[in-house]
Order: C-alpha cells, then structure tokens, then sequence
C-alpha cells in the first residue's frame, strides 16, 4: 500500500488524521558516512534520493544548515522547461524533463507538476529567428517545439496585448508545451520524504563549519553538530559555494552570488493558463493554482549573500508585467523574496568530481537550478557513486572555462550578471 | 541601495551599474601568461561580507568606482574613484618572458 | 546658415494647459542654444580648462563639483571629473574653444546638434522634476548655477538650476521626444505652459 | 438612521451622506467612514466567503490587518479585486461587489468544501490526485485533469483585462526625517524633528492622522486625544520643512534608508482632478527613519472564533468612537488582557449593552475589576468562550470554566446571549518594516510578543512599536526619537493598564478554531503539521499556508507559532520568527510600473523619423529605435518591397538613414595607441582623412563588435558601432580606460546623437552627390575608398566617407542632427533624376547577404573571428583585448561552427533560424550540422540565399545540404557555398 493515496487520505481523516507519520525523520548525525552530502535544498536531496534509488548507497547523509529546503528550492518562480538553444544544455535539461513527468509517483508525492507550457513572445523579427532557431534546435533533439502565431497567442492568453499599438509588439512566440510549473516546496518535501525512507538521514540545522583533511583528500566535515567523517564530501550548495568552497581552500571560483527577486500577486480567478517571458526585458510570469501570479525579471545585477532585493529591479520587473497585461495595473503584489544565484561564467552548471579527492561538486545553476533538479540529483548520484560524469554532465566540468570550452546559452561571456 | 559617488555625491543604486570584482589583476597587454590572463577573466573571490568591487556611475558622471561593500548587509564601506586605486595592470608582471 | 531641426517640432504645442482653476505650475520651453559644447580637461589641467572657459565664454565657473553659473545667454557647469558642458545661444562655441582649448589641456566635443535643452521653471519644477529623477532638487542640495548629471531609466540627462524654480535639462536628441512627452504628461498635474 | 449608527459622536461628517453600492444594493453613509463601518452601520455583517471553505465571514479589524472583508471595487471596466473594506473610503458613485461566492453571498455553493473538512486539512494536495502509475493517464495527466478544477475553485477576486484608464505616478523624496505612523509618537517625533529644523516627512496609511489619538477617548495636554492630534497636525501642515502625507501606507525598507510609500491620491474621490495620479509610488531616502508604527491586536483561537460578528476589541472600539458605529447590540468580550476593558467600556459609552467580560485569568487587578463593573457586564473570569452560535451571524457564545496554566476547558458550557463577540488576545508590535531593514526581533516574555531590537542602524522606533503600550510612554518615547529626549510631554488622563496578556492562544475545544481566517487554517492544521514534522516556522507557513494570505498573517503569525509551540513543548522564540519582507501590504502593480504603464520604454527616433513615416516607411523595434524596415508602395508584399528597393539600389541608388550606428569620440594624444590596443587590428597606421573598418574582441576572446572608424585628425577619431552594442561597446572601453589603464589620455563621448547618417549606395550614388555637394570635390581621387572630405549640401556642413555596407560604390554622409532631414531631403531630391529611392532595413540586409557581411545575427556571442573568417583581420604585430584568449583549445575546435553561405535548390524561400542537416528527416529531425542566421531573395542572383553557420565550414563549400525547419514546416534541399555571394573582389565598391 502507498504510503499517500485518496484512501489513506479518507482513512486517516476518519481517524482525526492522528496516524499520519512525520515526513522524514530528524535523525542525529551519525560518526560517519559513506557520503555526506552539504546542502538539503532540492539538488542536495534529489542526489541522495537517487543515491539511494539508483546506485543503492543509503549509509548516506543530508546536512543542511537551516531549515530543509530553505534555499532556491522553496525561492524561485517554479518553471520547469527544457528550451535551451545549445545541446548540452538541453539535452541534460531534457532528462530532467523526463524524471519530473513521473516524478510524483517516482516519489508517492505530488510534486504537482503541471505542462502547461512555456511560451517565449517575439517581438521583433529578428528575435523571431532568433527563437526559432532554438526550437528548431530542440526539434532536431527530439525535444518539443512550436511556432506560434499571434492569433494563437491571443486564443491562448486572452489577456494579454497583443495589439500592434504597443510598444513592442507581440509578433509571435515559440512554445514548448511540455514544459510547465510545479510546486516548488513539495519537491523538496517529497525527495526528503523518498530518501528518507530509503535510509537516509536528512540532518537539519546542521551548519558544515570546516573539512576534515587526509593531505588533498577530504576525509569528512566539522559541523555545529560534531565531526562526520565521510568516504566521499558531495557539495550542492548552489548560492552559497563561494562560502563553502573557501572552507576546504579554495578561494577562487568562476562563479557569482548574485540575488534574483520573485513576486507572487494576490489571488485571482485563473488569467493566465501557461508561462510567458516578454522578449524586450527580462521578465517571466505564470499563475499557481492557488491563483496568485508568480512572477520575476533580471538579476539585480551585483554580488549579493543577503537573500534582499532593491528596489528598482522591483520597479523594472512590474513595468514589464504591464506591458504585458495592461488590464492587471490594479492588481497587487502581496509578496516579494530574494533568492542567491550561484551564477557561473557562461550561464550554465557545473556538476563533477573533485576538484579535491573525495569530494564532489554541484553548482553554478543560475537562473536555472529548480528546473534542473531531478536531472542534477540523478547525474551527480551517478558521478559521486561512479567516480566519473555521466555523459549528460560531462560538458559540465570546472576546467572548462580556462579551456574556452564554454557552454554560453545566451552568448554574454564572463559576465555573470547578463546570463 | 545609495552610492555616494566622490564626485556626483549620494545616488540611487539604479545610476549604477555593477562591473567587475576589484582585486582581480588584468595581466599586462604584452603578458603572454595564459594562466593569468584564464584567472582574470574567469576566476572570482565572490566574498561573502566585505567585497572589493568596481561600479560605473553609468548614469550620472560616468565613472568608475571602486567601492568596498558587504554583500551580506549591503552596507557600503569605502567609495573612491577607481583610477586612483593604483593601476591593477602594473601590480604584476608577466610571468612568463615573450 | 541652415536652422536646426527641432526634434520638438511634432509635438510642441505652445500654450496653456492649465489646471481648471487656470493655475500654472510650470513652464516648459525648448531653449534651442546655439552651442553645446563638452569640454575634459586632462588630469591636473582642470585649472588651465576652467580658464579657458572664462576666455572663450566669460564665464567664471567656481570650484567644485558641479559648480557652475548661468546667464541670459550663456551657462556652463561640471557635470562630471574635469568635465564640463559649456552652452552659448549663439553658434559658433565649439570653434572658439577648439582654438583656445591645447590639446595638452584637454579636449573639445561639440554636442549642439546631439542634445536638446528644455527649460523647466515654475513654484512646480522641482515637484515635477521629482517625478523623473532620483536627484534632491532642493536649493540646499541643488545650489543656483550647479549642474548634475543623472538618469530617468534610459533618458540620460544633465541639469542646471537656472533659478530658484527655474532648470535646464539637456537630453540626448533622439530621446527627446519622448522624454518632453513624458514631461508634459507629467506637468498635467500641476497645470503647464508651453512657451 | 442606520441601524447601527450611534446618535453622536464619531469624527464623520454627520451633516453630509454619500451613496455607493454593496453588489447591487445602494447604502448611504458620511465622508470619513470606510466601507467597513459605513455598512457595519446599516447593519451588515456578512462581507465575504473564505478562501478555502467559503465560510461566511464578516469584519475582524478596522484596518490594514484585516484578512476577511475584502471585496472587488469597479471603476468602469477595471477591477480592483480583493481590497479590504477597512482600507476603503467610501465616496458617492462608489461600486463594491463582494468575491469568492457563486450565486450569492449569501448563498455560496462553494460552502459544501466544509463537508470535506478533515480531508482537506493542510497538505492533503501533496498526498492524493497522483492518478495511476501506468496506462493513458500515467505520467502528469490524471494531476492536470484534477487541477482544471482546483485552479477555477482558487483564487479569489476576478481580475480585470481591459486597460487600467487610471494613471500612476513615481515620486523621489529626500528628507532628513521620517516618521511611519501619525499616532501620538509619531506626532511627538515629527514635531521634535521639524522645530530642530530638519527636513521631516510624516506618512500615514489611513485617511486621518492621529492614529490610535482618534478613538483611544483618553486626554493629552487637557483635551480630547483626537482633538490633541488635530491641533498637532496643524501646526505640522504649517511648518515649511515638514510634508505630511495621509493614505500613505510605507511597504518597503530597503538598503540604505531607501523607503518605497504608496499614496492613495484619487481612491477616495468621487472626481479626480485632470491630471491627478491614482496613486503616487514614493521613494523616499531619509537620514533617519522614525518607526512609530503601532502593534496589532491579536484575536484568540477557538471554535467558531471566525463566525461574523466576532471582532478585535480595540476593532469594534474604533469602530464606535471613530465613526460612530454600535457593531453590536448586546456585545460579549473575551480577553486575556486588560486591554479589552477599555474596549468594552469605550462601547458601553456608545451605547452598546455588554453582557459579559469572560477573561481567561483566574486573578484580576483591581484597576480592571473597577473597570468592568463601569461597563455593566457580568465579569467571567478563569473562562474561556469554547464556541460560537449563529448562522451567517453571530447570536450567541458557548462558555466554559479554563484553566489557563493548564490550558484545558472544563465543566458545563453556558450560552450566552450575543450579537458581537470582542477578542483580545494580546498585541503584536508592528515590527515588519524593521525586520525588512535586517533586524532580528526579540521575543518578550512578558508581553508575549516579538520586540524589535534596542539598537538599530537607520531607524528608531517609539510607543506601541516598541512594547510601549502607553500614551505616557508613547509620547515620552516619540519625543525622544524626534530628537528631544529631555524635551516635555504633555500631561495625559488614560486608563491604567497592563497590556501584558496570560500565555494563552488557543481554547482547544473541539471545532474549527482559526489562526490564519482569509486561508482557513485552523489549529488543527498547524498540529497536523507538527505530526507530520513540518515544524519550523517556515515549514509551517509553506504547508498549511498560514500567513500567506493577502493580510500576509498580520493576525495569524504569532498564534500560529504559539500553537506549534505547545505542540513541540518548546518556547515560542524556539520555533522562530518569519523574516518580514516587502511590501507590507499588498502594492498595485500600476503604481510600481508609474510612469512606464502605457510605454515601458522611451521611443529612440533618428533626426529623419518623420519623414521616413510621411514616406510610407513601415518600422520596427531596433533596441529603443524605430527604423524603417521597407518604403512600401500600395500594393506591394514587404518581399516586394526590399526587392525592387535593393535592385534599384545596385541598378541606380538607394539612400537609408543609418542614424542609429553607435558613434563615439575616441580624442586625445593616446587615442590611436588605445585604439591599437582594444580593436584587433592596427589604427595607429590610419591616416588623417581616412576611415578603416575595425574589429573587437572581448576579454574572453569571442568577437564583440565590428565598425569603421574615421580618423579626423591626430588625435581625433569617430568610431562607429553596430546599433545593438553602442552600449556595450562604449562601457567596455570606458572601463579600459577608467579602470585599466588611467594612465592613457583618451576621452570617449558618445555623439550618436550629434550626427545624422544617410548611407547613399549605388553606381550612380557619385553623380547624386557631386549634383548636390559644394565645397568639395567627390570624383575618386578626391575622394577614394574609405576616404573622408568636408563640404556643404544645401548649405549644411557635411562630412562623407566612401565606405560600403551594400557592396555598392557607396558613400556615408554626416551631418549635425538638426540638419538631417533637410540634408536627406537635398540628396532626395538631387537623386530624383538618377532614380534614387529610400531603402530599409529589409534591403540593407539583402544587400548585406550578398556580400557576406556579418551582423549580430552572426556575432551572436558565441563565435571568434576565425569562425566568420576573419583572421585577416588579427594583427600579429600587437597584443589587443582578447588576444591572449582567442587560441584557447575549446575556441580553435574543428567542430565550431562556421560562416558559409546557402542557396536555395528548390527556388523557395529561406528563413533565419532554420536547421542545416546533411540527411532530411521531416518526422523525426536530427543530425543538424548549423544553423541559418539570415535570409533573403537575392535579386543579383535570382535566388533564395542566406548566411549560416555550420560544422566544417569552408571545406562543405559546393556540398548539397537540407534545410530543416519543423517549427515553420520548411524543408528542402540546398547548396553550402561561399558566404561571398556577390562581387567577392569588391571591384563595384571600389569603382
């Protein structure tokens, strides 16, 4: 019997829900591991969950210093999407697509992921080709894709202007209809959950305050809840790396802690079915099926461990939304909240052994970690349990910056703030 | 966030734009030193707490600022214009002869 | 010679737009200089460059960041390190300075076609100009004569206090339009007059 | 009469009405009430549904806390959905309907989810719609087709779409002061502030200054507290330093005492002004700011606290002695604090019969006991109210005997008769905006609530903020943090009160009891939570909702941890405290966007914008720019159109404004040793008189930008970029130069703007200009290739450099942008003759295809200038930016892609962004080698052409290839060749 069903859930109400179990333990830390993982965010769970799952390593701990899921998991805008132009990218992206269509019964939890698409607005002709030619891209992978045209738009988004008054036209857009939104709290719950009963043990308000040293190797970590020794350290702390990165030495990274803020509106009857981004900025929105509208823009472009956003990106992301949705001027934000962008030289991760032995490294996701996390927990489980990268993280080495084997989406080199 | 630029005095943030971390060291123009010039161009010291960073006042007098800022409570230490902070490609020499 | 092209010209609909109470609260005027002109001075020959622009515009500029003075005719002001933008109503400033300014003090640029200059005065002007720029216009920050140079999101702009109520904005020419569309939009409030 | 207006008193204006309607039903009430009281007045008490059980719900607060009146006012087409009634003034013609329901508010089908109860407590989504593991509706199906319906259910006011007519306005402010909040400590500090002659500022959310001071019916300096108030703000409103700013509710702290403020400018009036902002977006940068921003009464958990007619005691007070409303008739008060006595007694005053104080503390204070016998009430205390009675209002309480320590009910329930229940459950200092600034709050045993921190960075805080609950307080510490600590306060009559409530939060007692009221969680949910190991405060939040209503849990907070605290055996600072962050309270988008609603970006216009539209010129978007695309005549296709543009132009000549490149003023003596330095070839060489085409690398290597550069004298040159990278370019060389190397002088000033650009191309484009150019010769010799002379047309200075995009012999005339439509006009006409004609951007690209020239639809960010076949263009005598990077292994791969050309087999149209495959494979496409970057028909050539890059490059040269483009249904079979189209020997240029 599954653990979570309409049964057990009529059951249980019936017993005055007093019989359901906490969703993961709160274990001690034990002296020692076979692999630590630091960071109980998504892609620190999602690793041990498939650790367990796939490789069969369940002598496996989670630390996480705060809260779990305290990080980007539980701070982003919830879009999950495979649309990258270049074939590293979306090919990786794309198996991480493949994991989240299942990844509710994969985990006996509704991660609520819905594909309802993502659709990219047009608004010149050349940026058209431009879009095109990314979806053609992925056609050519085997990826979904589609042209849209301005008729189509306004069938789907009856909201939007469409009109050729505007300031920047809507001239067309390219969807991917597999793409879609899911509920970003649960996937951390539910690969909490999943690890959990496999054996894991998820150690909250455990802060890694060092590493334990055999010469290079990394033999374990010293936390604010004793020492845990360790075969193999796997670090995914995506926002925070430069912080930890420099506890085991290593002072410099190609990476960036930038701050991205997100918005979530009042609640409103549905208005808006898929996920939109407008060309002309830098601004995305979709609505949750609680009804607010979710919604966010660029960086606010400088180096940032605060988690607190300025004012004028807020300001620049909701002129963007009204141009847009001229008729949603009265509508209210009701909640704002920044997020850490461990953002990397060329837009796209790392995830790979070393760089010291016995360690293990997850980071650099930018804008696009939440999306990525079945795909990053499933290929860093492998490359932690075989020592080697599985061929859909291969490209995505630390050295490959100094080798100008760059992975550049968005084509603005070494300046993180534009990726 | 306010910037007090040394020459256009206290300014919204939103005059300014982000450039580069400030101690990193541009090789010589005749360095043929790659590993240098990779670590310039790629490797950052992305401090958490006080951060040693070169802003442009982009939208007011338009020069460069080198401003020492925390990046855990945005506080700003230090602003002083940036080609009075010495001259970062002359810290180092090449390494390795032409 | 050839007049220049106001880029204004569409839209400049002189008159009063005043309030029902037919109250005006600002002024609003293209002052259409003959001359803008930029000069930069080369580190330490700030002092050589200040003179020059008393030769060639007679215009004693005080010291400072953005110290300046503004006459009938003509105004100059620091807007930026050794940077000053120096206006004359007549024609003809640019070539004055090239031959005053040694090229081992500094360097002359000439913008008489490149920005626009609207004049904004009035009791309202700094209430309207607040609405653009994140800049305290009020006289203690802001002194008579003093320039600065600011942003309203993408429409850079230089500015003078002219008066007490009385500024000078110089903006790109290409964005002009937009931006005296925006200020008209933006005077609605208090009543305007277009000179 | 209303029903429920008291004979007198209130601070409305009594001797006016104002009309407005509820969903249909049209109600008076006087200027100064809100929607709230003017129809809690005329005796209404259902207001709204909830979110989750569509529970009927009436009004808990009387102001920006409260989570269950909330209502959607029209304004012609446009809505405002979920605005509190509190919040809302009423004026004539106002128009209210009520949300969340369907039919009617009074009948709401949408009720039955309470049958569910237990089933859809918290999290129930996570555990259930999962559908079967296999067959069709494996995978996300069976989720999306459960979620169709719980998207329609959520929500709860209707959006509008038809554009907002309102506008909205952005304000800047600076002060040396601000004060948050116009109760008496704010009063005193701003007053403090101004006479030491600072530069003060004073926002208040609500329309009436004085806060508490307008109901508290306490006496300062021998007056009425409201009248005290009214006096203090008038001397405030006449000082010149000081702008006070009513309806304006302060929602977010940011960095550096940067404040954002919303002003309700026009909401509350029937007929604006012309030109008068909705609402005013304000950013204030203040030296210091004053917190003086009160706390919030607390209600208390128990079954059926939700029902309408239950209210917060320091509410329904405000309610009869601020607008003169009797919210009850026979009113019952249940407490765990002093406070609710003064409530009571302020009612009974009114004219309200209370009929029973029930207080949860076995011991009460003497000063309390004298209190409640002045109210008339039966004094219950050591009881709790353990359920409410009623249907869509409230007709009576159920009692028992508590036993606070224990936290457990006992013995018999009584009924009591009641229409109104007031509850106090203690308070809650209003601390958000310090926390958004970064302070961390501290928990008060005593008051059983979260403090702000004594020191602070930035602000300061006074009276109720702090934990000062009384008036004497609140004014001791507003003059203090005015800045006049010594300074005297006025001598003031109040209650003598202890605030400090029992450590009571919830009466367990079986039933739904609410914490968080607009997202029905209940105490129950927040202890299935705890089961279920959900227990930080921000774990709970995430899974119950609690708090995450639009009260954003100004209410719910505190209980809700409480309750999770005694479920854990933990005090409550263990379980934590929500970091506030903005806004306060919820913001309109409109305001936020202000001036940019309606035009998001300033429009870019070249001196010839107009002419190009009053010649029949379609444009489009180039960054801010508008350029023209095609001079189409009737009739013509936009293929047409650029067509016999760009073959008239090879045959006669064509003339297109090129305005829009970027043009800096590189000047100074290092100005050609710097310009050695950043393009990758030599400009040193140039000489005076000459231009040369450029390129630039980044730091990492990649090219950046390409463009010709005009060296105008020794040390002045012109350079010009492409449109899209003026930006980039001229930062990327400012910060050299800035930052790098401040040795060099160079000065850069963008003069974009300064000069007008038309590029007239063509074989007869020499004979057009010497029909028309004075003061200077244009025959070759004069003027060779990349050559550069100074004349006059039609009296304007020029300045022309032959150089060619088009391939054509082809010149760039330059003059002041003032002058740039009538130099236009002049060449215009001069070319009449020779069949010139104006060109877009269409036929530049056609042009620019046929010659094989690269744009940004090339240098996409990705490529190195070997990858476009531009090696030539490296020096070998020099280092230059981008120098040391451009050979790194990853960037010299023999897989990169590189520039070719293509032709079209089978006479069909091209199109960017199109696929190049070695094997077509229209159902399952695969195997792409590169992609097309531009397309044109080529008139020269009589064919569908275009540039791409592909892996291999050159050596595919003469290789038969396929287009593959799924997203437009193009496919077909094409030849790789060179990207040299057209004259690859340039002999036409250079004729």
């Amino acid at each position: 019997m599954r653990e979570y069903s309409a049964y057990t859930l009529l059951k249980n109400a019936l017993a005055g829900n007093r019989d359901w179990k906490p969703a993961w333990r709160k274990p001690d830390p034990k002296a020692s591991y076979d692999v630590v993982i630091i960071g109980g965010g998504g892609h620190g769970l999602s690793t041990a969950y498939y650790l367990a799952k796939e490789h069969g390593i369940t002598n496996v701990a989670v630390l996480e210093k705060g809260y779990l899921g305290s990080g980007n998991v539980g701070r982003n805008t919830t879009a999950v999407r495979s649309n990258y132009l270049l074939p590293e990218n979306h090919r990786f992206y794309e198996h991480s697509m493949d994991l989240w269509e299942n990844l509710s019964h994969d985990l006996n939890y509704n991660v609520m992921f819905s594909q309802r698409g993502c659709l990219n607005l047009a608004h010149t002709p050349g940026q058209l080709d431009e879009y095109v030619r990314r979806g053609n891209a992925l056609r050519h992978s085997g990826i979904d894709s589609e042209l849209m045209t301005v008729e189509q738009i306004k069938r789907l988004v009856p909201a939007l202007d469409v009109s050729a008054s505007a300031r920047f036209p809507v001239i067309g857009g390219v969807m991917q209809w597999s793409a879609g939104t899911a509920r970003h709290d649960a996937v951390a719950w539910g690969y909490a959950r999943g690890a959990d009963r496999r054996g894991v043990d998820v150690i909250e308000n455990c802060e890694v305050t060092g590493f334990l040293r055999d010469g290079d190797r990394v033999t374990g970590v010293t936390t604010t809840r004793g020492e845990i020794r360790a075969k193999k350290v796997a670090i995914a702390v995506a926002g925070s790396t430069g912080r930890v990165m420099k506890l085991v030495g290593i002072d410099e990274m190609p990476i960036e802690s930038q701050v991205l803020q997100a918005f979530v509106s009042e609640s409103l009857k549905p208005i808006l079915d898929t996920v939109l981004t407008f060309g002309m900025g830098h601004f995305y929105v979709g609505q949750s099926d609680k009804g607010g509208l979710i919604y966010g823009g660029a960086l606010d472009g400088y180096n940032s461990y605060a988690q607190r956003g300025s004012l004028p990106l807020v300001e620049e992301v909701h002129s963007e939304m009204l141009a847009l949705f001229p008729g949603l001027a009265s509508v209210r934000v009701l909640r704002s909240w920044g997020g850490l962008c461990d953002m990397s030289m060329d837009g796209s991760p790392i995830i790979t052994t070393g760089p010291l032995p016995g360690m293990y490294l997850n980071c650099g996701w930018c804008y696009g970690g939440f999306k990525a996390t079945p795909a990053s927990g499933w290929c860093f489980a492998w490359t932690i349990a075989k020592d080697e990268p599985h061929p859909l993280n291969a490209p995505f080495t630390l050295d490959r910056f100094h080798r100008g084997a760059i992975i550049d989406d968005k084509g603005q080199g070494a300046t993180p703030n534009l990726h | 966030m306010i910037i007090t630029c040394p020459y256009c005095g206290p300014r919204d943030s939103s005059e300014f734009v982000y450039r580069e971390e400030g101690g990193r060291i541009r090789p010589d123009q005749a360095s043929t030193d790659q590993a240098a010039w990779n670590a310039y161009v790629y490797d950052r010291v992305n401090t958490a707490g006080e951060h040693d960073e070169i802003w442009q006042h982009s939208g007011g007098c338009r020069a460069h600022l080198r401003i020492v800022r925390n990046t855990v409570t945005h506080r700003i230490v230090s602003v002083a214009f940036a080609r009075d902070h010495g001259r970062p490609h002359e810290r180092r020499k090449a390494e390795t002869p032409a | 010679m050839v007049d220049q092209l106001s880029p204004l010209a569409p839209v400049l609909r002189p008159g009063r737009h005043a309030l029902a109470d037919h109250s005006v609260g600002v002024t609003l005027t293209e002052t259409q200089p003959g001359s803008i002109v930029q000069l930069a001075a080369w580190r330490g020959e700030e002092g050589a460059l200040i003179a020059a622009i008393r030769e060639v515009a007679g215009l004693a500029l005080p010291d400072g960041a953005g110290g300046g003075v503004s006459t009938e005719a003509k105004a100059g002001f620091g807007f930026a390190p050794g940077k000053f933008l120096v206006v004359d109503q007549d024609e003809g400033l640019a070539a004055a300075f090239a031959k005053a300014v040694a090229p081992e003090t500094g360097t002359v640029t000439d913008l008489s076609h490149g920005r626009t200059a609207i004049r904004i005065a009035g009791p309202k002007a700094e209430w309207v100009l607040a609405k653009f720029f994140a800049t305290d216009f009020s006289l203690p920050a802001f002194p008579l004569g003093s320039g600065i140079s600011t942003v309203h999101h993408d429409i850079f702009a230089q500015i003078q206090r002219s008066g007490a109520d009385e500024f000078d904005v110089y903006v790109f020419r290409s964005f002009a339009r937009s931006f005296w569309k925006s200020l008209c939009h933006a005077s609605e409030e208090v009543g305007y007059e277009v000179l | 009469m209303s029903p429920r207006r008291a004979t007198s008193g209130g601070l409305i204006d009594r001797s006016r009405s104002v009309r407005f309607t509820f969903d249909g039903q049209d109600f008076t009430g006087h200027p100064g009430d809100t929607l709230a009281s003017a129809l809690l007045a005329n005796g209404v008490s259902l207001f709204g549904r909830s979110f989750k059980y569509h529970r009927p719900r009436g009004v808990l607060a009387a102001g920006v806390d409260e989570p269950n009146a909330l209502v959607t006012v029209l304004r012609g087409e446009a809505r405002e959905p979920n605005i509190q009634a509190t919040m809302l003034e009423i004026r004539d013609g106002l128009k209210v309907v009520s949300q969340n329901r369907f039919p009617t508010l009074g009948f709401d089908v949408g009720a039955a989810n309470q049958l569910g109860g237990k089933l859809i407590g918290a999290g129930f989504y996570y555990k259930t719609f999962m559908g079967p593991v296999i067959g069709p509706l494996k995978g996300t199906r069976f989720w999306m087709f459960c979620e169709h319906f719980i998207r329609r259910a959520a929500g709860l006011g209707h959006a509008g779409t038809a554009p907002d007519p309102s506008r909205y306005e952005r304000m800047n402010a600076f002060c040396d002061v601000l004060v948050v909040g116009s109760g008496p400590a704010g009063l005193m500090a701003a007053k403090a502030a101004a006479e030491s002659g600072a530069r003060v500022m004073l926002a208040e959310q609500d329309a009436r200054l004085g806060g508490s001071a307008n109901w508290s019916g306490e006496t300062i300096d021998a007056q009425p507290a409201n009248d005290w108030a009214a006096g203090m703000v008038r001397e405030l409103a006449a000082l010149p330093n000081v702008t006070l700013l009513p309806r304006t509710t302060v929602w977010g702290y940011y960095d550096g005492n940067t404040i954002a403020a919303l002003e309700r400018v026009t909401d509350h009036k029937a007929s604006p002004r012309a030109g008068e902002p909705r609402q005013r977006h304000w950013t204030i940068r203040s030296g210091k700011v004053v917190l003086t921003t009160g706390a919030f009464e607390r209600p208390l958990v128990f079954p059926g606290n939700d029902r309408p007619g239950v209210m917060l005691a320091s509410a329904a007070e405000r309610y009869a002695v601020e607008y003169g409303v009797l919210p009850g008739d026979k009113v019952a008060v249940f407490t765990n604090n002093d406070g609710a006595y003064k409530s009571a007694l302020s009612l009974r005053e009114a004219g309200c019969r209370i009929v029973a104080i029930i207080d949860v503390r076995e011991e009460l204070s003497e000063a309390v006991r004298a209190l409640a016998v002045r109210t008339g009430a039966e004094i219950l205390s050591g009881r709790a109210v353990t359920g409410t009675e009623g249907g869509k209002s409230l007709s009576g309480i159920k009692m028992q005997a508590f036993n606070a320590k224990a936290g457990a009910v006992s013995g018999d329930p009584r009924t009591i008769e009641a229409d109104c229940l007031l509850m106090s459950g203690g308070w809650s200092p209003v601390i958000n905006l310090a926390s958004q600034a970064g302070a961390k709050a501290e928990w008060s045993e005593r008051l059983q609530a979260f403090l702000p921190p004594k020191e602070a960075d930035g602000w300061v805080g006074a009276g109720g903020f702090n934990g000062a609950f009384s008036l004497e307080a609140a004014l001791a510490e507003g003059l203090a943090a005015g800045g006049e600590p010594d300074g005297d306060t006025p001598a003031v009559i109040s209650y003598e009160l202890d605030m400090a409530p029992a450590p009571v939060f919830e009466i367990a007692a079986g039933g739904k009891a609410f914490v968080d009221f607009q997202h029905d969680v209940t105490a129950d949910d927040v202890r299935l939570a705890h089961r279920e190991g959900f227990q930080s405060v921000e774990h709970l939040k995430r899974y119950t909702t609690l708090g995450m209503a639009t009260d954003q849990g100004k209410t719910s907070n505190v209980p809700g941890l409480a309750i999770m605290a005694n479920a854990l055996g933990k005090q409550i600072p263990e379980v934590g405290t929500t970091r506030f962050r903005p806004p306060f309270a919820p913001v309109t988008i409109g305001a936020l966007a202000a001036e940019r609603y309606g035009e998001i970006r300033p429009e870019r216009l070249t001196p010839m914008h107009d002419w190009h539209i009053a010649n029949g010129a379609t444009t489009y978007s180039a960054g801010l720019w508008h350029r023209p695309m095609i001079y189409g005549l009737p009739g013509e296709t936009v293929e047409q159109a650029y067509v016999r543009e760009a073959q008239t132009t090879r045959e006669a000549a064509g003339i297109a404004d090129v305005s829009t490149l970027g043009k800096i003023m590189v000047q100074g003596p290092d100005a050609a040793g710097f310009l050695d330095r950043v393009y990758t070839n030599m400009f040193s060489t140039l000489p005076v008189g000459k231009a040369r085409y450029g390129l630039m690398l980044r730091e990492d290597g990649l090219v950046l930008d390409d463009g010709t550069t005009w060296r105008l004298g020794e040390q002045d040159f012109l350079m010009t970029t492409t449109t899209a990278n003026a930006g980039k370019v001229m930062q990327h060389l400012e910060y050299l130069l800035d930052a790098v190397w401040p040795e060099l002088k160079v000065q850069l000033t963008s003069v974009t703007d300064q000069w007008a650009g038309a590029s007239i191309a063509g074989p007869v484009s020499r004979e057009i200009l010497a029909a028309c150019v004075t003061g200077t010769k244009v025959d070759n010799e004069t003027l060779p290739f990349m050559g550069i002379v100074y004349g006059e047309i039609s009296g304007a200075p020029v300045m022309i450099c032959r150089l060619s995009f088009s391939g054509e012999l082809a010149y760039e005339v330059y003059s002041g942008a003032g002058h740039g439509t009538h130099v236009w006009e002049a060449l215009i006409a001069a070319g009449k003759p020779f069949g010139l004609v104006p060109y877009g951007l269409e036929a530049l690209g056609t042009m620019r295809i046929e010659k094989g020239h690269v744009t940004g639809a090339e240098i996409d960010g990705r490529v190195t200038a070997r990858d476009l076949h531009l090696d030539w263009m490296l020096s070998k005598k020099k280092p230059f930016v981008g120098s040391m990077m451009m050979d790194r292994e990853g960037l010299t791969a023999p897989d990169r892609l590189q520039l070719v050309g293509i032709m079209s087999l089978d006479n069909r149209p091209l199109n960017g962004g199109a696929h190049i495959v070695e094997e077509l494979d229209r159902d399952n496409p695969h195997g792409s080698i590169g992609h097309m970057t531009a397309a044109c028909y080529s008139p020269v050539l009589g064919r569908h052409i275009g540039l791409a890059l592909v892996k291999g490059g050159k050596s595919l040269h003469g290789q038969r290839a396929f287009i593959s483009d799924p997203l437009r249904k193009r496919f077909g079979p094409v030849e790789i060749v060179s990207h040299h189209f057209y004259d690859p020997e340039g002999r036409r240029m250079h004729g």
